[in-house]
């Protein structure tokens, strides 16, 4: 458990990899500056208000109070805390690990264009507030949970969550300078896809730690069935993908093969523990295909998402819960339930995010000006480049 | 033949691209260079801030016939302009002869 | 035994960094959608025919079936399978992960001049048939196991395996133009230097997975051990092969310290579990000591192997299987037993090298257009440049 | 525990991407070349003598002997060795992990101006002897574990230990050409932020093994506890490194934040498992301030660290073993013995580096010459390029 | 003394040295630079087609005495050329002086 | 006006940059170039060592008033000469016209 806790924070130089790699180098150290600051701020908010607001029953017992606050529980150590598997501190951890994710799912859909100020406001309210009130919902024994609604490791909870919010971030921001000429969108190429190739692996061992860690138990038998049904969907995902992008592009597109591997991800997360390996290699090929139209639909869209992540966290994750209710081996997981659920979800992040963004678009701006978007951002808002010692073409 | 060669701002590319189609120019060459001159850039570095007038640029190398000079220089002196300094410079010079590699032709018809 | 599924599966991406890092940015793309494509189709084809396929006996109770076939058991989450250790989940993920591996030795050696087509055709063959069929001689209980033959995790079953079929490859393909020039070898530097060296920590880390998972049981004692060997060989094999590179070619040269490390660690690899640390560091050393003369020796052949798999999973892959016969602490290993074993596996493994390359040879072709190969098989089997915003030199 | 040695040994890429991101491009194979050296030989050496000398007490039930020897222990892998939580081998890797850290934490501090040749006779004698002889004053059961000092994982015994050394090193080799003129320090900005970001998140990875491997048993209450607490400290580390350089120098400078990490990992180092969170956050955030003021204070000194190492390890280091003084939940921890350790700890490093970097100053002399230094020490020492496909800019 | 000036393929740089070497020129300097001209390249990036004409090619920058003007061009049109669009060109043109900095001497003798 | 192109050592970038600073050469521009020439550099890779006369160097592109030709020719030969087989070149050519992108303005003023 403590071992998945440090590989789904690994997750985040997947994830950091992953957006520098599909953007432009002029824009480096400000992804990876935000990213950063995701990760440290958003422990620290999960230290003093997520926690406590995502899992309030859970802790009524040691703490007896679901109003955010400082206090941790004074004696969350003991070993038999949830039974005996693993203690208060490696829970509050592992979870801290995921509240960042939300935030960085964001991050790639609105980079080489946001101002950083407001972003990371947006972070501290996104990380700090709605993502642990809508967790509770579920996890923390909220009211979904009750209607029967399962999200196992966070297809909705997490993906879609971060997936929402990228979509209305998108939208609010508009598209980059020159992705968009008489309407047709045009490729702006990232500049390293060794990295991003790189962060999509990094992800995928992380995931050995999200779906493995989130049985919450050290019962190998589900664990190691968690394990595979989730690389079977990965494999899938990856390889239908390529295959759909060949046949739909004529052209063997790596960035597609990956994103191909985090649809399937995504989207067996929802229900890594009740699946067939078959029913979890057929999730990973209908979320490999959903990746390729969903790429292009949201570009014939004029979204401009420049590491897909509408089409892989939202997409993805919106059918990896519905999949639940269609191949779930537990009877009384159901559709109906699958689907209030990921409207429940998409209610309060589209609200909540419109409210965050567009009450800074009407005061401080969230866009940069347009010399700073065609310089990049590392030049103004950071003063630095991230490779100096490299002759580059710009763009 | 003339060769004009224009240093400009890097964000001043697609502009000047645009404006050298309009009149006809579709052939050239560019490079980043780094320029030494006026303008200065601020930077930090561990603490450490620093200003350097080592700058990148884009160089510009279009030959063209002498009947296009006039028109090239005008189209990149209005699109790359902004005003401030930095906005670069542009050199004419000679060219005596010119080839096309593809066919061995040469002379001035090779430049289109 | 799940964490080291994860660290085994994480040494793919060692390889994808090792093998672009030893070869030229301009067909980088190409190698990193080669070894996407190997992790995900081996996976598929694992989970379909491969598992069943190589371990046919150890399922004899629960399938009754040695054809291949889709059918997985349908009880194998019996948590008591293995004795407790692991369920038949883990185990079927641990072993496909290692799967893909004879593939992905393959695609270092063939880089930069291969047509992706035919490689892919190679690899479904290879590893969803030869390698399964191949390891159930040892591994599944067949015949090289009741003749006492020894390979603990896969000096000969794997890296062997994949080793011969690079000699064959590269044999059909020829040398990369430019590569001989009047007979005697060219450089061609790798392209990135920190990304290989980063592949080989990540493989060394893989290898703690690696070569501790197949233990294949939680038994403390041997796991260290085997760790302590195989750490131990890494270190020695990298410092001798330093020294000696240093000593031939007077110059610190890192790409062999780096090799000497992966020889040590492939050398070890077929008795981790029963050696001495003092054994250990001289298989490592002698392995490193191999590698610099080997990879001299393939150049003098005029075989073109740009990241030297010949010399690291084969030279290296046969020492530590016949080392096994000589230092090894039990003393039913005999030099002869391995000694068959290897002979038994180079003959599978060329001939179906062999009838695959060559049937694609003279069918589809196996190598690309040499205008392809000049300038690189990113821009014309993908269309994409590996690092758009970098300026380049080309050679 | 296994486990944890393995991520430890991760930790090696980390420093190697930081060192390399934060200096030249063109002296990155030379420091790569130094750190994979020093994990190699560092391996070896412990275990010719490190491991005996630094416990020698502890063995001598098995051994009975605390001289510098070959021999290890013949019954080691008795599995009750350390009450059943782990075996001697484990131990074994799991220290000889960290030994090599000292080393490389001074190979980053002496970066782009060092002569190979003597540094590598530096690591030989500080890892192979210095470090397990100062290890064994308090990890070995020596003086100063009998006066009450307490250091948990090694703020004080890993990272001072390098600090200190890496302080005498920088004196003794004088700053890179360039970085002072006019005694003003000038920037000489590093060649790949993307992989200095890496390497932060590699280490803090690291960080999970190393705080929580060096519990040195399974208890899963004092493990987690130390997770939490470290990557708090990490946490507010970063935030508040990031806050203050921006207060500062009114810039979002990414390499401080990263700084301001590693300063907060450093800092909970000694006593991880014996604070509580908050103590953790405020331990965290003043070193993660300390940071931003020692690199300028080093700068102002006229030293030149590439890295920031000793405001990292040494100050940072010495900072978290006062804090246990201070913080510690345990009452028997105090100031004054931690104090003395600090002192002990300084006298014997302080001692012994200058003895053996005056000394090579003599003899051999220590710094390339002043065209290989222009040139970058990779044409010179190691005759290749790291980044041959690459046109790159001079500095 | 004439510079001249030869943009080419990446791809025929190895060849045109070659055959440079054959005539007897043994002194140049090159760099890659983007060419905006006839050809015209595919890619595909996520879905989305394009083509670019902004094609990575290689300049050569040659400074040779007056009666080697002749075969370097010769050797360069033939070495160069593929016939098909995209072959590049090559512009000649006046150099007054030239200095060794080795030697500080100046004149033609400094070019070999 | 007059163009004055020097190839010298990236490793004397430095103190050429200084030596024009001193006689009042402010504006210039550079990029990187590979040279072939004299010089020889030694490599090894994975055993085989190799020679290689491809070395980098810097292109310095300096356009001055004819008054500023002599001064800044002498700046470079002094800064950038060791001695050594490999110091480079410095190439002089005439420009025909030059503007400031900024103003618009033409002729020698816009050089300084
Ligand atoms: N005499 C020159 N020779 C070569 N390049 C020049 C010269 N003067 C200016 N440049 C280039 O033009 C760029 C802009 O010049 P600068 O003096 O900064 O601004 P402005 O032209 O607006 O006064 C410089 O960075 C340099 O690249
Ligand atoms: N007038 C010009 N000025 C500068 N460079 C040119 C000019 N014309 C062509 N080039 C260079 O030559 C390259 C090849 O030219 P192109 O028109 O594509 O083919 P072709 O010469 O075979 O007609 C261009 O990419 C460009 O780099
Ligand atoms: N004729 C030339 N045309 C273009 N560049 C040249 C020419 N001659 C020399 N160079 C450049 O000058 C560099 C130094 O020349 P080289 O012959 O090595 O040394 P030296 O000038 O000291 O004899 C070469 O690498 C090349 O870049």
């Amino acid at each position: 458990m403590m071992i998945c806790t440090a590989l789904v924070f690994f997750m985040h130089l997947g994830f950091a990899f992953l957006e520098i790699g599909l953007t432009r180098q002029k824009n480096t150290i400000n992804i990876l500056f935000k990213n950063i600051f995701i990760i440290t701020i958003g422990l620290l908010l999960y230290y003093l208000v997520g926690f406590n607001l995502m899992y309030p029953g859970e802790f009524n017992g040691y703490l007896g109070s679901i109003v955010p606050g400082i206090a941790p529980p004074e004696n969350g150590m003991t070993p038999d805390y949830a039974s005996g598997g693993y203690t208060w501190w490696t829970d509050f951890l592992f979870q801290g690990m995921f509240a960042a994710t939300a935030a960085t799912i964001v991050s790639g859909a609105v980079a080489e264009r946001i101002k950083i100020g407001p972003f990371m406001i947006f972070t501290i309210i996104y990380v700090g507030l709605i993502y642990p009130i809508a967790g509770s919902w579920k996890w923390g024994g909220g009211f979904l949970d009750e209607l029967g609604f399962y999200d196992f490791a966070g297809s909705t909870l997490v993906h879609s969550v971060g997936g929402w919010a990228a979509l209305v971030a998108v939208c609010a921001l508009g598209p980059r300078i020159g992705k968009f000429k008489d309407g047709k969108p045009q490729a702006i190429p990232g500049h390293s896809i060794p990295l991003a190739t790189a962060g999509v692996l990094i992800l995928w061992l992380g995931w050995f730690g999200f779906n493995g860690g989130s049985v919450l138990s050290a019962d190998p038998e589900l664990t190691s069935l968690t394990l595979v049904t989730t690389c079977l969907a990965a494999a899938a995902g990856g390889v239908v993908a390529a295959l759909v992008s060949f046949l739909k592009f004529k052209n063997l597109d790596l960035t597609m093969f990956l994103n191909g591997i985090l649809g399937g991800l995504v989207g067996i997360t929802a229900g890594a523990d009740v699946m067939t390996p078959e029913s979890a290699i057929l999730i990973g090929a209908i979320a490999g295909a959903l990746i390729v139209f969903a790429v292009s639909f949201i570009d014939r869209l004029r979204l401009d998402d420049p590491v897909g992540a509408i089409a892989v966290h939202l997409v993805c994750g919106m059918w990896g819960t519905l999949a639940v209710g269609i191949f779930s081996t537990n009877p009384d997981h159901t559709l109906y339930a699958q689907f209030i659920g990921v409207l429940c979800y998409a209610a309060i992040c589209l609200v909540s995010a419109f409210l965050i963004f567009f009450v800074m678009k009407k005061t401080v701006g969230i866009r940069v000006s347009e010399k700073e978007e065609l310089e990049g951002l590392d030049a103004h808002e950071h003063g630095m480049d991230a490779y100096p010692d490299f002759r580059l073409n710009e763009h | 033949m003339k060769k004009i060669e224009a240093i400009i701002r890097k964000s001043k590319y697609s502009a000047v691209k645009e404006a050298l189609h309009e009149v006809g120019v579709n052939f050239f060459s560019y490079w980043d260079v780094t320029g030494i001159g006026n303008e200065k850039e601020g930077h930090v570095y561990r603490g450490i801030s620093y200003s350097t007038s080592d700058i990148q640029r884009r160089f510009l190398s279009i030959v063209v016939n002498d009947d296009f000079e006039e028109a090239t220089i005008e189209a990149i002196l209005k699109a790359a302009s902004t005003g401030e300094v930095g906005d670069g410079k542009i050199f004419v010079s000679d060219i005596k002869e010119c080839y096309r590699i593809r066919t061995g032709e040469k002379g001035g018809e090779t430049l289109r």
